[in-house]
């Protein structure tokens, strides 16, 4: 039964809700809420400790498979599945904490769509089905379209919501047929036996394709370049809770659905062209990275400046799984980690400044911020965490990328991923000094124009409730230390590990036999002198723009030739739609290129 | 008439009704020849042999969506009025 | 015609996608959304189809009559039930948005760039 | 971009993308002939296991019971969102209209429209719950029901007021009975368990193929699901009159 409660328990409780919508006061209804986030979360941590040996496999109905052909839906529960089932979960939990004295008037539809779109996100990272995979997909889709455009009366979210549930809409279409594709061949749903028929020959140009079809449905979701447009318009615009979520989890969900969909089917079937796919995907990474990070630092409103380092950190993500190893993949698993906390973390301060003062321009908050230590201290900590500085759990990630870079021979990726870190924490350090010190010049030349973000609370605050500053503190805390919990690295290996054995994986599903895994358990040496030189760097940078004008005209000169990357992120429907399927054309051609 | 080649005829007119969905540029003609395609691909599903998903296709396709899509154009309507 | 209904599917795809990309209207452009979503329904049926088969359905018939594939026809029905609800959605984003921003022109919605 | 630059992308993309489909067809067997040892197992299965004489039914409801759960629960999370969507904000006019609504009959129709939608509800009615009803015998079910079941209330609608209509549908109630159509296909799931199966397992007796009683728990399940699905379209239509109607009625 445990398995499966990830996915009913919020379930069953969002019905609850909406059904005593009318009858229960707010308070109650939030309550019911947090105790069923975290009875969730409980059931996810032990599933991420029972997995750890091989996964549970849970069969709907008991419809267990026969003479190797699955009849039903499974859930299969590996530790990484479960782990980032849980980071959802925890994460849900801050911004319900987050949210009790948020909104002025939150609705107990909120509580009911947050804990369905826990729901969805618990059933699509546990899930063993192909086609269950897409019924999760739309059902997170569908409660974020609703969550993201929560604040109805600001026109800003529901352009941003209505962008969002296009792409994303489309996205699950191409989803959709990649899975008619592969079942023509394969004439399965369950992946476990859709990479054993696939093991039998050669890809040819229809398995290429449906696997496109099906990966670059999930990286729309993922957000990398060039299906990101999106991110950016719907985490600048939905409310400060949802933002935690979309940028601490959602989008990593796209990014864990590629690498399931890759190692429980394809691995073996493709594993002679490894090299090829690995340098396509690593290529998008570094794209992502590095496009994500330069219109990170060009905005002036927090939350979009926040949402670019998303895609930035997401690209370095996106390397790590590329190098489709065991150790990539625990390196991203830990970076998700490191990553959603910090970014949820400054996500949050940038609410609490909206709350108090009703803007998140770092024009207008200059100097603003000066009175508020306690706020500062967690911004600035959650700043420099996110270059990767030492100890914290984006350095404990990347280490382990660089690692597994190294060892596929990218080796240059390291200076990619520190620049994007440098240059992501350079932005939000930069728009600290101004908020919270009141250092430097009060505008810029040449930066992205003005945002307008209608408050989600009534008024100008006065003081700043303890709900909404306890998760943030708390969140930065654990963001700056977590690489010190002791074997996090070796037990990310070891998931990893089991994560990346297809034959494992299919042989626990549709035999219910164990298969060894071989796991390089022993974690590589903590790069001090990185970490540190990408937050010396970060600071120069920051320090460099604000104190220098020398400095700051060169560099208005030297970006002008690149105005048109600032131009194309339109906010027009129909651009991002067009740069979808031009990605999508991209991406299948070569694919089927390189595969054949 | 041979049966594959009426569900070629019906195929190809889903094709042309389809694109005739999109090239329709006022939404509210839009939906009654949604309405149509909804209807048109029912058709094409009891023809290939699916009558479950036939059946909620008209109702959902040929009904339920052009309904709601008249509505929010009705609304957009009176939200144009009120300005 | 072996590959017709292929190629209807694929058709519908990027005629909804272009209907998607070319709209200057965005109740018109979710009904394009509609057409993607309908291609889906078109190649999901061709695969699920086996050439002089009767349809799943024993109440009259001897449950041994070859029938076409059930579990796609199950995955359409899904399918049909995710378009009107993502429908329903759009559509009520689009009437807010011209609520809000007093058009639905696309090409006049200028909140969001860069 | 500009129109006719992104049209012109947009063309040279969408070619691409075709040549992709192109491709991916290539592999693909002519239509009638792909093969599924999966769809015939279940084809082979669901007479003599599940006394289910509509396959899809048995697909549904108790092979791939799961999916279905997750997708009436899109269904239910998309209503609840067209209502968040659409609600009325503090700063807009109008307020509550619930008693603005109250008390005005005036006619949406002509008579002969609202006599032939009166005489229309009662079979409609009658059919959508047939539907929903003989699903794991015949072409139906749940989903389809309740669609139909939903248009019922359309041709209310037609031959009544607006608000005779909202008082046949009183908003709440059938946000509560939505939201317990959905709980219910939990409940029946867990009953699964409460008995010593597995979650959403068929653990309930099955009777003679090609009854009502035939096949244990597809039965109920497919009630919630009718209730789930009628109730939440007529919300979200309703939603969708709200602020029309009160234009009329006033």
């Amino acid at each position: 039964m445990l398995p499966v409660c990830p996915v009913i328990l919020p379930l069953f409780t969002a019905a609850l809700l909406a059904a005593l919508t009318k009858l229960i006061s707010q308070r109650l209804s939030q309550a019911i809420a947090i105790a069923a986030t975290v009875a969730t979360l409980g059931c996810n941590l032990w599933l991420m400790n029972a997995s750890a040996a091989a996964p549970i496999v849970y069969w709907f109905g008991n419809w267990r498979p026969r003479d190797g052909i699955a009849l039903g839906i499974c859930f299969a529960v590996d530790p990484i599945g479960a782990g980032l089932a849980a980071f959802a979960t925890f994460l849900t939990l801050a911004a319900f904490i987050f949210s009790a004295k948020y909104f002025d008037a939150v609705g107990n539809h909120f509580h009911a769509l947050l804990l369905a779109f826990l729901a969805a996100m618990c059933g699509f990272s546990l899930t063993g089905d192909l086609f269950n995979m897409f019924v999760f997909f739309e059902l997170m889709s569908a409660a974020a379209f609703a969550l993201c455009a929560y604040k109805t009366e600001d026109p800003g979210s529901l352009q941003g919501g209505f962008n969002f549930a296009v792409m994303n809409a489309i996205a699950a279409y191409f989803v959709l047929t990649g899975i008619a594709l592969l079942y023509a061949r394969t004439g399965a749903l369950n992946m476990a036996q859709m990479s054993r028929v696939l093991d039998s020959r050669l890809p040819d140009s229809l398995v290429i394709a449906g696997f496109v079809f099906i990966v670059c449905g999930y990286l729309v979701k993922a957000a990398v370049v060039p299906f990101h447009f999106w991110l950016a318009d719907a985490h600048a615009v939905a409310p400060t809770p949802v933002c935690i979520l979309f940028s601490g989890v959602m989008i990593q969900m796209g990014l864990l659905a590629f690498a399931r969909t890759y190692f429980a089917i394809f691995h073996h079937s493709f594993a002679a062209h490894l090299e090829a796919l690995t340098n396509l995907f690593v290529t998008a990474g570094v794209i992502t990275a590095v496009v994500g990070s330069f219109m990170c630092y060009l905005q002036r409103n927090i939350k979009r400046l926040l949402a670019f380092s998303t895609i930035a950190h997401l690209g370095i993500m996106m390397m790590g799984i590329s190098l489709f190893s065991a150790e990539g993949l625990a390196g991203a698993a830990i970076y998700t980690l490191g990553h959603g906390v910090v970014k949820a973390s400054l996500f949050l301060v940038a609410g609490i400044l909206l709350h108090r003062f009703k803007t998140v321009d770092e024009w207008d908050l200059y100097a603003k911020g000066r009175g508020h230590p306690c706020t500062a201290v967690v911004y600035f900590v959650s700043g420099i965490a996110l270059a990767g500085i030492p100890y914290s759990g984006l350095a404990s990630g990347v280490d382990l990328i660089h690692a597994a870079a190294k060892a596929t021979g990218f080796d240059g990726l390291r200076w990619i991923s520190m620049g994007a870190g440098a240059v992501t924490s350079a932005a939000v350090l930069r728009a600290g000094v101004r908020i919270f010190l009141g250092w430097g010049p009060k505008t810029d030349r040449g930066a992205a124009p003005k945002q307008e973000e209608s408050p989600e609370t009534d008024e100008g605050h006065s003081h700043t409730p303890f709900t909404m500053f306890l998760p943030a503190a708390v969140l930065a805390a654990i963001g700056i230390v977590l690489g010190l919990v002791p074997k996090l690295q070796v037990a990310a290996l070891h998931a990893a590990a089991q994560f990346t054995d297809t034959a494992a994986y299919a042989s626990r599903v549709l035999d219910g036999r164990i298969l060894p895994i071989a796991s390089i358990a022993h974690a590589p040496p903590a790069d001090l002198a990185g970490g540190f030189a990408a937050v010396l760097i970060a600071i120069a940078i920051a320090a460099a723009h604000l104190f220098s004008p020398t400095i700051r005209a060169l560099s208005n000169i030297a970006i002008k030739p690149l105005h048109w990357l600032h131009k194309i992120h339109s906010g027009h429907i129909g651009d991002y739609v067009t740069f979808l399927t031009f990605g999508m054309a991209c991406f299948g051609l070569i694919c089927v290129y390189c595969l054949q | 008439m041979n049966l594959t080649v009426f569900q070629d005829l019906i195929l190809l007119f889903v094709a042309g009704l389809g694109t005739a969905v999109v090239f329709t540029r006022d939404p509210t003609s839009q939906a009654i020849v949604i309405s149509f395609f909804g209807l048109l691909l029912g058709v094409m599903f009891f023809i290939f042999q699916a009558p479950d998903v036939a059946l909620s296709q008209i109702a959902v396709g040929a009904v339920a969506l052009p309904l709601m899509i008249l509505l929010a154009l009705a609304r957009v309507k009176k939200q144009e009025q009120e300005k | 015609m072996t590959h017709l209904p292929y190629a209807v599917a694929a058709w519908l795809f990027i005629i909804g996608l272009y209907g998607v990309a070319s709209s200057r209207n965005l109740i018109h452009l979710v009904n394009c959304v509609g057409i993607v979503q309908s291609s889906s329904y078109v190649l999901l049926l061709a695969i699920g189809y086996r050439t002089g088969r009767v349809a799943p359905v024993f109440s009259d018939i001897s449950p041994k009559t070859p029938a076409v594939d059930p579990i796609v026809q199950a995955l359409m029905l899904t399918d049909v039930v995710v378009e009107v609800t993502v429908m329903a959605l759009l559509l009520g984003l689009a009437v807010q948005i011209h609520k809000r921003h007093g058009t639905l022109n696309p090409d006049r919605l200028t909140k969001l760039s860069g | 971009m500009k129109r006719r630059a992104r049209k012109l992308f947009f063309f040279i993309s969408a070619v691409a993308l075709g040549l992709l489909f192109a491709l991916a067809y290539h592999g693909l067997p002519a239509i009638g002939l792909v093969e599924s040892r999966y769809g015939d197992l279940v084809n082979a299965i669901t007479v003599p296991e599940r006394h289910i004489t509509d396959a899809v039914t048995a697909v549904n409801f108790d092979v791939r019971g799961f999916d279905t759960l997750g997708e009436e629960f899109i269904l239910f999370t998309s209503v609840m969102g067209v209502v968040l969507l659409m609600r009325r904000q503090k700063d807009e006019p109008g307020g509550n209209h619930e008693d603005k609504a109250r008390g005005r009959v005036i006619p949406p129709a002509s008579d002969a429209v609202r006599v032939t939608a009166l005489l229309l509800v009662a079979p409609t009615i009658v059919f959508g719950l047939y539907i929903v009803a003989h699903g794991q015998v015949s072409p139906g079910g749940g989903f389809q029901g309740g669609v139909i079941l939903s248009t019922a209330s359309l041709l209310l609608y037609l031959c009544a007021s607006y608000s005779q209509f909202r008082r046949a549908a009183p908003k709440r109630l059938i946000e509560a009975a939505e939201a317990f159509g959905a709980t219910l296909y939990i409940l029946i799931g867990a009953g699964g368990v409460l008995l010593g199966g597995l979650f959403l397992e068929n653990v309930l007796p099955l009777g003679k193929a090609g009854t009502l009683a035939s096949s244990g728990t597809v039965f109920f399940i497919n009630l919630g699901v009718g209730l789930e699905v009628s109730g939440g379209l007529v919300l979200v239509l309703l939603i969708y009159l709200e602020e029309l109607v009160e234009e009329k009625e006033q």
